[in-house]
């Protein structure tokens, strides 16, 4: 089973271009704003309804790209909110993982009793932003468009990879898709391979979105998506500025999960980070709102965070990445060994790199506490994030511990270089010499999965479509290849063990509630852990400053900025 | 002059077509494979030999080549085959992170680098060629001395240390200008021209520190030299007034080699001033470049450095032919 | 109408002062030709650059006097002294080529000479410049009044150049080795070129030269310059008849003549001073050889003075206490 | 304005008994500015070359992260160094850095190593080069000339800064487990090559224009006259002439490189954190905008940048003056 | 007489002129169809004004330049055509002095170093030594032997001649090309120079040949002259035929056009040459002097045609040797 989430590979892209965001740190001092628990959501001025005005969006870089079905970025899934519906609708509360709600489809699926095969059933009265009606071989074809991987090289494939038939070439030269049927306007069914009962998640990916054959531009698509949602593309000058209008053809009553309060939505994409900060900070636009990760801001401007009147203007919030680092297993075969570099390791120093406290929780697992069915946590790691220096050396007493080792990070981030150059430190407590290699960004994860895996490499993974079951982070981070007998592809550690990769592969098929299968993945993983293939670091909290115009400003879940559909605008 | 021109514009092209070629050929040997980038942490082998296909780097090196030219002589087919698109003249390629048209990117990058350059060439041209003439003219005394003490104080500051000090000054401590923002292309848009010249003047300031200090050395010394030939003293003996040797017979004779520079600065910084621009997120031609180059962009980064390659050729050739407008004796050969 | 007295010229250098002048006397008439003979660094040009006022505002050292039909010219401001240059004192270089500007027409050159003296418009300017090229002897000169300085061979150059100080009529030319870039048979046309026009125009001529052939062709005076020093003045037939410095009369013998038979020529022993470190004594004593003849080392400790007897001056020991021998071979 | 620069030196004195260095030693010795250069010069050098003792005797080491409450702030800007940690004190000299409270003397000492040790040998590689194409293309001319002339041509129309930027990472991931090392070393050997290889053509054509020059002299067809081989022209009577002006050049080409060296490790393709360089520094101090709230992080880099890039700067001009026999002063 | 040591015949050096894209489009003809020859112990004169060719014919019997065409003998033996070891060789047997003080010792290498340089290239160990050797000639041309570790600007242009002199002398050949060897230095320093290459003939019995553009010069060295123009030899002679009774009347006018020391220069005959010197990628047919030839003018026109249809030869390359000159200056 290929399972992957995608808002890793969209931070690491964002990352990848946007500056060296954020480099300070500080400790266990918590954002003022919070009071109590330092890590609850800060939503700005909820509860507005007023409709109208314009929002101006800031950004450091264009969209990717704004075809549904070439899209594995956050910021096109956030922006995509506003003009493309898809089957289900992964829906953003502020500091929750999103709930799976029903949107073009009626329901969240019916599944069959073999639980291969689901139903889902269009609303009435969707229509496009030329009025033409929304068809069920819309759907079909817009899933179908994925599968044409040679010309839409960054569709997602999590949808994809659950149903049969993937040998599909894609519309334009594999025909009709076997693994869906389309009996009429309205219905639309899918085969998969295996049960998977999280499947009304994956069918809110961007797969789903409606695509009309007829006005299939292919790479050009991008330039100009027909809207299914409230919002229409007005004009799209690439690099430079997106806008945004109401699109007249979205009836809201077939839409209660879009608030759409804004008459109009204008992008400016590509302005530096310091500029939009400081435009933010400074209230300069008091329409204005960012894009970007850890709201555009800068290691020096953490200090403005704590004027109050700023910190009102703060939204804040978890996003469902969590960062790790990753022990390459076939070079550091020994669980001991591994323990000990774990235990060795100064995470709150790392801490200091995400920006201290106000931007990140020191965690222990990746497993939330969101997550249904989790079974309680054990880890020998400091909360604090302390090194345990004595009893790391007491692990390797009498090992054959390895003299060097390599960690290797994405070239474009100043911060994952300085948690190279902790962690150096650290080691060189042990005896190990650490050698930090840069990895081209644009090529990390491919060099994490090929011949290029260093010793250590720190990794984020954001929880998939559906973060709030556990199997969406275990299976994927630690899970076995789909026939069992290796480690899967996203399985960055290389971690196999014969009795627990052989338990995570049975629990694929496994039936029952989500909250048992929540538990059953969560005692799996506790059991995987005890190995150290991997050490839990940051869980990410963003503060994303907006202008003082801006209402409803909470920061996603799923996409680790301002929900732009919830924003609004007071006039 | 005919002919002239002719020759230089034909090896103009044939310059090109070698520099493109180098370049070309430097990225067969880059870190970063394209195709792997394209696809990101999902890659599977199959996937990243997909997306191989669709970019067209499955193919042997001279075809590659020969077809990015064609791009530059015709429109072109690009993509995955079967689903090709046409990319109208001229093309140069698309790129492999965003799939861009380069042409595109480029006509979009080009008004900030030009707006960058004309004003840092106009402010460093005033400051550097003035305070050079005037520290010539007053040889050896404290002016002077002055001035060719900033000059060398000023060459020797590199770009990114007055390029951060300004920001640190003017924007970070006083907060008398704005960062720049990406907004404003040209004095002729909402921003008008004093929104331009504001988002614009600290990077003018930073490549003027610089530059201006280059021009003051080499206009001070032209004009040494000038003024110490035989014609201006001759000048002097026929009974003409300071003002017509210095600037009638001094200047206009000593001007030459600093319109070289100048024509050689200019085509240097209309293909991009990428430290100035990285330092003050100016999004022109040197920003583009120096993100295409870090990921292995490579049609981004081929476009750029031609283009900029051109842009110093070109300015070669103008110089070369502003010699003869200069210089009678230039206009006979 | 031209009086130099005692002028001393010092440039600074790496090394100290130069003393390329040291107490330079000199007496012009109307439309009289002088020659300023020596050799290379005796401080000929200097002297003429000097006379231009063409040190003034720079680093040059001057001292002494230099009196213009009553002005004098060191007590003039820059301002001032332009009012002479090109309207009463011309002056022809010795390369013309370098000596005009090489980005104007030959004949917007001359004329801007004429236009910065005369109130006139261009047009009348240009018709003076055609004139006066058709004077120094350029054919065609309404074509080549629109050449340019390169487009002239060297010859027609020099004819330009004398064309542009000659064009305001100015009471005194200084020739500033004018014919040494050139050809024998060219500087033969020159030298005729200048003659004719000093005869027409009866204006006084300083020329300087190193070469006394020149001198014994085209001057009435010498004055024979050595280590910045006037070492000896006299008429052109006094100096090649009976020279009264040692100098001059090393001069003559060791060069090379036409007509003289084929011997041996006669030296001056050792090279010119070097004008940092000028001996106190005469200059020329460590070079001449009737040094010896003059008792307590007077040569070699005190300089002598320009004794002039009647229109014969020198400066010599020897000479003032009559003790050089009499017989001299001249170069006729 | 002077009109005389011909007039006093056509007198040159005779058997002054210097000879042309001796002068140029002379000329620079008299000059404060020049002696003054060099002195800062030599300084930066010694203390390049002292950088482990130096660090030693303060006590710290350039590597050693501290990101303690105690060092850097935690709460107010996290990560950025306490008052009593950010500028000099008697235990950090010049204070630590933010975000990893390293020592910045430390690193100051050893950034001199890798900065000066990348402009040196790039300067040398370029001197090498240009020195002997430009000799060869000059002296040989013809089609030797022509060839080499080209490649100037080509190297000078090259957008140097896009072309080196583009090559540097390429080099880097090339050289990486190479006999040319590994880790630190890779990216300093790399920068070497990429800019010695870049700096040569101007020097090239500078000494071929010299060549053509002293080719023109008649020593030349003197020389050749008595039957002297290539080798020997070339060895002993074309680059003995044209060592002033590759000497003027290469103290002028070290700034340059220098500035360079700052310019590509400032864009993030020369050298990487954690080895130490000044342009590093320069890149650490823009990144996350510290500089905003720590100039004195950015103050540290710049001005050792400054003084080193000038004193070398001033110092070329008095040798181009010293050995510029037209210079008058 | 037997052989001459050096025979020179229809000896040509055409430089090409590059057109556009490396098409030869035409040729300099610097040195067009020269024959003479040198007897052993005597001196060869090659007189004319800048660009008449004497250079090039100096540079091109040297080797230092292919002939183009043409025949050198060397004792008889054909030496144009040398190449590589047989061209070193022959390099030990002429040698040559160069114009520039300046330029013509290399500023890097001691005296020493310079006078002992062809010695070393060419493999030659010297009885004493290859210092001995150099002492010795620093003593033959008057320079003081403990100099040797000096370095050429050390010396005065009138000594650095006499280091290149000695530098000629080091292989110790049969012919030195002296190449205007005075005519940078001054009168005095002349002189002495003039005087040291008379007595190394006189003391070796080498042989000459001595470029220079200085007629008086020339006339003090030479047992034979060639006088030149625009690449041909107009006229050659005896010294005394030559400079007594002049033939050809470029000869002549050159002769007039030096200007004279004798007070008296009036009464002997002033020949003028008009116009500029033709340019050698395009000389005038026939007659290379035609158009600037005082007697061309007034000869009649059947005449005139010869001149222009046919290339005068003989030692005396005019068509009418005896025609009469304008006497007056031909310049207007």
């Amino acid at each position: 089973m290929k399972m992957r989430a995608t808002k890793m590979l969209a931070a690491a892209a964002v990352v990848a271009f946007g500056l060296t965001a954020c480099g300070g740190g500080g400790a266990a001092k918590a954002p003022s704003a919070g009071q109590g628990d330092p890590y609850a959501p800060v939503i700005v001025e909820q509860g507005f309804s007023e409709k109208g005005g314009t929002v101006n969006v800031l950004m450091s870089s264009d969209f990717a790209t704004l075809d549904p079905g070439n899209s594995n970025y956050v910021q096109t899934a956030n922006v995509g909110q506003l003009y493309y519906r898809t089957l289900t609708m992964a829906k953003e509360t502020a500091g929750q993982p999103p709930e799976i709600v029903p949107d073009l489809a009626t329901d969240t699926g019916q599944v069959s009793e073999d639980g291969l095969t689901w139903t889902f059933t269009l609303k009435d009265g969707l229509k496009y932003e030329d009025g033409s009606p929304i068809t069920a071989q819309d759907v079909k074809y817009g899933v179908e468009r994925t599968y044409a991987r040679d010309v839409y090289t960054q569709a997602p494939q999590e949808l994809n990879s659950a149903l049969s038939h993937d040998d599909y070439k894609g519309p334009y030269k594999g025909g009709d898709f076997k693994a869906i049927e389309t009996p009429d306007e309205k219905t639309i069914i899918f085969h998969l391979k295996q049960p998977f009962a999280e499947f009304p998640a994956l069918v809110s990916r961007s797969n789903t979105a409606p695509v009309p054959e007829a006005k299939d531009t292919k790479q050009d698509y991008t330039n100009h998506p027909v809207s299914s949602g409230p919002y229409k593309i007005k004009s799209y000058d690439r690099g430079r500025e997106l806008v945004l209008e109401r699109n007249d053809q979205w009836d809201p009553a077939t839409d209660p999960n879009r608030p759409a309060l804004p008459d109009e939505f204008r992008f400016s994409l590509s302005t530096s980070q310091s500029t939009i900060s400081q435009k933010l900070i400074s209230d300069a636009d008091p329409n204005a709102i960012t894009l970007d990760s850890n709201g555009a801001l800068q290691a020096s401007d953490a200090a403005s965070l704590n004027d109050e009147k700023i910190s009102a203007r703060t939204a804040g919030g978890f996003l469902g990445c969590i960062d790790t680092l990753n022990l390459n297993t076939e070079t550091i075969s020994d669980p001991e060994i591994r323990k000990a570099i774990a235990l060795s390791i100064d995470r709150s120093a790392i801490q200091v790199q995400y920006g201290g406290a106000r931007f990140g929780q020191l965690v222990n697992s990746q497993l939330t506490e969101k997550m249904v069915g989790l079974t309680e946590q054990v880890s020998d790691l400091d909360p604090t994030g302390k090194p345990k220096l004595d009893e790391a050396k007491a692990l390797l007493e009498g090992k054959d511990v390895p003299k060097e080792l390599v960690y290797g990070y994405a070239n474009s981030t100043e911060r994952y270089k300085n948690i190279g150059t902790v962690l150096q430190q650290n080691l060189k407590e042990l005896g190990i010499t650490l050698e930090l290699r840069p990895i081209p960004a644009a090529n990390y994860y491919t060099t994490l999965a090929g011949d290029g895996m260093p010793d250590i490499a720190r990794a984020g993974w954001c929880g998939g479509a559906d973060s709030s079951s556990a199997r969406m982070t275990v299976d994927p981070n630690l899970g076995p290849s789909l026939d069992g007998k290796t480690y899967g592809f996203s399985n960055i550690p290389r971690f196999y063990d014969e009795e627990l990769s052989k338990r995570m592969y049975e629990l694929r098929g496994a039936t029952g509630t989500a909250e048992e299968l929540g538990a059953q993945w969560s005692d799996v993983y506790n059991e995987v852990m005890a190995t150290y293939p991997l050490i839990p670091t940051i869980h990410s909290y963003t503060n994303s400053v907006v202008g003082s115009n801006i209402r409803n400003a909470q920061v996603g879940y799923f996409f680790g900025a301002i929900d732009l559909n919830t924003v609004g605008v007071e006039q | 002059m005919i002919g002239f021109l002719f020759r230089r514009l034909g090896a103009m092209l044939i310059l090109l077509l070698v520099v493109s070629f180098i370049t070309f050929t430097l990225f067969q040997f880059g870190p970063a494979d394209p195709a792997a980038a394209s696809c990101g942490q999902e890659c599977t082998p199959e996937r990243v030999e997909q997306a191989r296909i669709a970019l067209g780097l499955d193919k042997p090196f001279f075809v590659q080549y020969l077809a990015f030219l064609s791009g530059l002589v015709g429109p072109r087919m690009l993509g995955a085959p079967g689903a090709e698109q046409v990319c109208a003249w001229p093309c140069l390629g698309k790129s492999f992170q965003t799939n861009e048209n380069v042409t595109d990117m480029i006509a979009n990058a080009l008004p900030y680098t030009v707006s960058l350059t004309v004003g840092a060439v106009v402010l460093w041209t005033v400051v550097g060629v003035g305070m050079g003439l005037f520290a010539a003219l007053r040889k050896g005394k404290l002016a002077d001395r002055l001035i060719v003490g900033a000059a060398s104080f000023g060459v020797s500051l590199p770009i990114p240390v007055t390029g951060l000090v300004l920001l640190l000054v003017f924007v970070g401590t006083l907060g008398w200008l704005p960062f720049t923002t990406n907004a404003i292309r040209s004095p002729f848009g909402e921003a008008g021209f004093f929104g331009w010249t504001t988002n614009y003047l600290l990077a003018w300031i930073a490549l003027a520190v610089l530059f201006s200090a280059q021009y003051v050395r080499i206009t001070r010394n032209n004009m040494i030299e000038t003024f110490s030939e035989d014609f201006m003293r001759t000048a002097r003996a026929k009974g003409l007034s300071r003002g017509t040797i210095v600037f009638k017979h001094g200047v206009r004779a000593g001007i030459t080699p600093i319109v070289t520079m100048l024509g050689l600065d200019l085509g240097a910084m209309l293909g991009g001033a990428v430290l100035t621009e990285q330092i003050f997120s100016v999004p022109g031609l040197g920003f583009t470049a120096v993100r295409a180059a870090t990921s292995g962009d490579l049609p981004v980064t081929m476009a750029i450095t031609m283009l900029a390659a051109f842009f110093i050729i070109l300015f070669n050739v103008i110089v070369d032919v502003s010699y003869a407008f200069i210089d009678p004796r230039v206009r006979v050969n | 109408m031209l009086s130099v007295k005692n002028l001393s010229v010092q440039f600074p250098t790496d090394d100290g002062m130069v003393a390329a002048l040291n107490g330079m006397d000199l007496q012009l008439h109307r439309g009289e030709t002088v020659g300023l003979v020596g050799e290379s660094g005796s401080g000929k040009s200097v002297t003429s650059q000097a006379i231009m006022g063409l040190f003034k505002e720079t680093r040059a050292k001057i001292s002494g006097e230099i009196t213009f039909e009553g002005t004098d010219l060191l007590a003039l401001s820059e301002d001032r002294m332009r009012t002479f240059r090109g309207k009463k004192i011309g002056m022809i270089f010795q390369d013309p080529l370098s000596a005009m500007h090489p980005f104007y027409t030959v004949g917007s050159q001359i004329a801007e000479a004429y236009r910065v003296h005369n109130k006139v418009s261009r047009k009348a300017a240009k018709q003076v410049a055609i004139d006066m090229l058709a004077r120094v002897g350029i054919p065609d000169p309404k074509k080549r009044v629109d050449n340019y300085p390169h487009e002239f061979s060297g010859g027609m150059r020099q004819r330009a150049m004398i064309a542009m100080a000659l064009v305001c009529e100015p009471e005194l030319l200084i020739a500033d080795e004018p014919t040494t870039a050139l050809d024998v048979t060219v500087q033969a046309q020159i030298l005729d070129l200048i003659s004719e026009l000093q005869a027409e125009t009866n204006s006084a001529v300083i020329f300087v030269t190193h070469d006394l052939g020149v001198v014994a062709q085209l001057c009435q005076r010498v004055v024979v310059m050595y280590g910045g020093q006037c070492v000896e003045q006299a008429s052109v037939r006094e100096i090649f008849t009976a020279p009264s410095h040692p100098y001059t009369r090393g001069l003559m013998a060791s060069m090379p003549h036409l007509s003289g038979e084929d011997d041996r020529l006669t030296p001056i022993p050792g090279s010119p001073p070097a004008l940092l470190d000028l001996p106190s004594g005469c200059i020329f004593a460590d070079r001449c050889e009737f040094a010896a003849l003059v008792p307590d080392n007077r040569c070699q400790n005190e300089r002598p003075q320009l004794l002039v007897t009647g229109e014969h001056a020198a400066r010599c020991h020897g000479h003032e206490m009559s003790l050089l021998p009499k017989t001299i071979k001249v170069g006729a | 304005m002077t009109a005389t620069a011909s007039t006093p030196t056509t007198a040159k004195p005779v058997a002054t008994g210097r000879s042309l260095l001796a002068t140029a030693w002379m000329r620079i010795r008299r000059s404060r500015i020049a002696m003054a250069s060099l002195a800062v010069v030599v300084g930066m050098v010694l203390f390049a070359i002292l950088a482990p003792v130096l660090v030693a005797i303060e006590g710290q080491d350039p590597n050693t992260t501290n990101t303690t409450p105690e060092v850097l702030d935690n709460f107010y800007t996290p990560g950025l160094p306490l008052p009593q940690y950010m500028y000099p004190s008697a235990e950090h000299w010049l204070g630590v850095e933010p975000g990893l409270g390293r020592d910045l003397f430390a690193r100051l000492a050893y950034g001199a190593r890798v900065s000066l040790v990348i402009a040196l040998l790039a300067t040398l590689v370029s001197v090498v080069l240009g020195t002997i194409l430009g000799a060869a293309a000059g002296y040989f001319g013809g089609k030797v000339d022509m060839v080499i002339s080209r490649i100037m041509d080509l190297f000078l129309a090259f957008p140097h800064l896009l072309l080196v930027l583009s090559i540097a990472p390429i080099l880097q991931s090339r050289l990486a487990g190479t006999a040319l090392g590994s880790g630190s070393f890779v990216p300093i050997a790399s920068l070497v090559i990429v800019l010695g290889f870049f700096g040569w053509a101007y020097l090239a054509r500078v000494v071929r224009g010299q060549v053509l020059t002293i080719r023109q002299q008649e020593f030349i067809d003197a020389a050749q006259s008595y039957g002297t081989s290539h080798r020997s022209m070339i060895f002993k009577q074309v680059i003995p002439n044209v060592t002033g002006v590759v000497l003027v050049y290469a103290t002028m080409m070290i700034p340059t490189n220098i500035t360079a060296e700052a310019a590509l490790s400032f864009l993030g393709v020369g050298v990487k954190d954690p080895t130490p360089s000044w342009g590093q520094m320069l890149n650490a101090a823009q990144a996350g905008n510290w500089y905003l709230s720590d100039p004195w992080f950015l103050a540290v880099p710049s001005i050792a940048l400054i003084i080193t890039v000038l004193a070398f700067n001033l110092l070329g001009d008095a040798l181009r003056d010293a050995l510029d026999p037209k210079s008058s002063r | 007489m037997n052989t001459p040591l050096l025979e020179v015949s229809e000896l040509r050096k055409h430089f090409p002129i590059k057109g556009a894209f490396g098409r030869t489009v035409g040729a300099v003809k610097a040195v067009d169809s020269v024959s003479f020859t040198l007897q052993r112990g005597t001196t060869l004169g090659l007189v004319g004004e800048s660009g008449c060719g004497k250079s090039t014919t100096g540079k091109v019997l040297m080797r230092l330049l292919d002939p183009t065409s043409g025949s050198i003998k060397l004792d008889g033996e054909e030496i144009s055509t040398f190449k590589g070891k047989e061209l070193n060789a022959f390099r030990r047997r002429v040698q040559m002095v160069f114009q520039n003080p300046a330029s013509s010792l290399n500023p890097r290498a001691s005296i020493g170093a310079a006078i002992a340089a062809p010695l070393i290239e060419q493999g030659i160990k010297p009885p004493g030594g290859v210092k001995a050797k150099v002492r010795d000639l620093m003593d033959r041309v008057g320079l003081r032997p403990e100099h040797a570790n000096r370095f050429p600007h050390e010396f005065s242009g009138g000594q650095r001649q006499r280091i290149g002199i000695a530098r000629a002398l080091a292989l110790d050949p049969d012919v030195v090309i002296c190449d205007e060897p005075v005519s940078a230095l001054d009168v005095s320093v002349q002189a002495q120079v003039v005087n040291l290459l008379k007595d190394i003939q006189r003391d070796t019995g080498i042989s000459y040949i001595f470029i220079a553009h200085d007629l008086a010069v020339v006339k003090h060295m030479a047992d034979e002259v060639a006088v030149m123009y625009l690449g041909k030899i107009m006229e050659q002679g005896s010294n005394e035929q030559i400079f007594a009774d002049p033939q050809h009347p470029y000869t002549r006018a050159l002769l007039s056009a030096v200007p004279s020391v004798e007070l008296d220069a009036a009464l002997t005959e002033r020949i003028r040459l008009g116009g500029d010197l033709p340019s050698p990628s395009n000389p005038p047919s026939g007659c290379v002097f035609r158009t600037r030839c005082p007697a061309y003018a007034l000869l009649p026109e059947t005449d005139r045609a010869r001149c222009a249809d046919q290339v005068p030869t003989g030692e005396v390359a005019c068509h009418f040797p005896s025609a009469p000159l304008a006497a007056v200056a031909a310049h207007r």
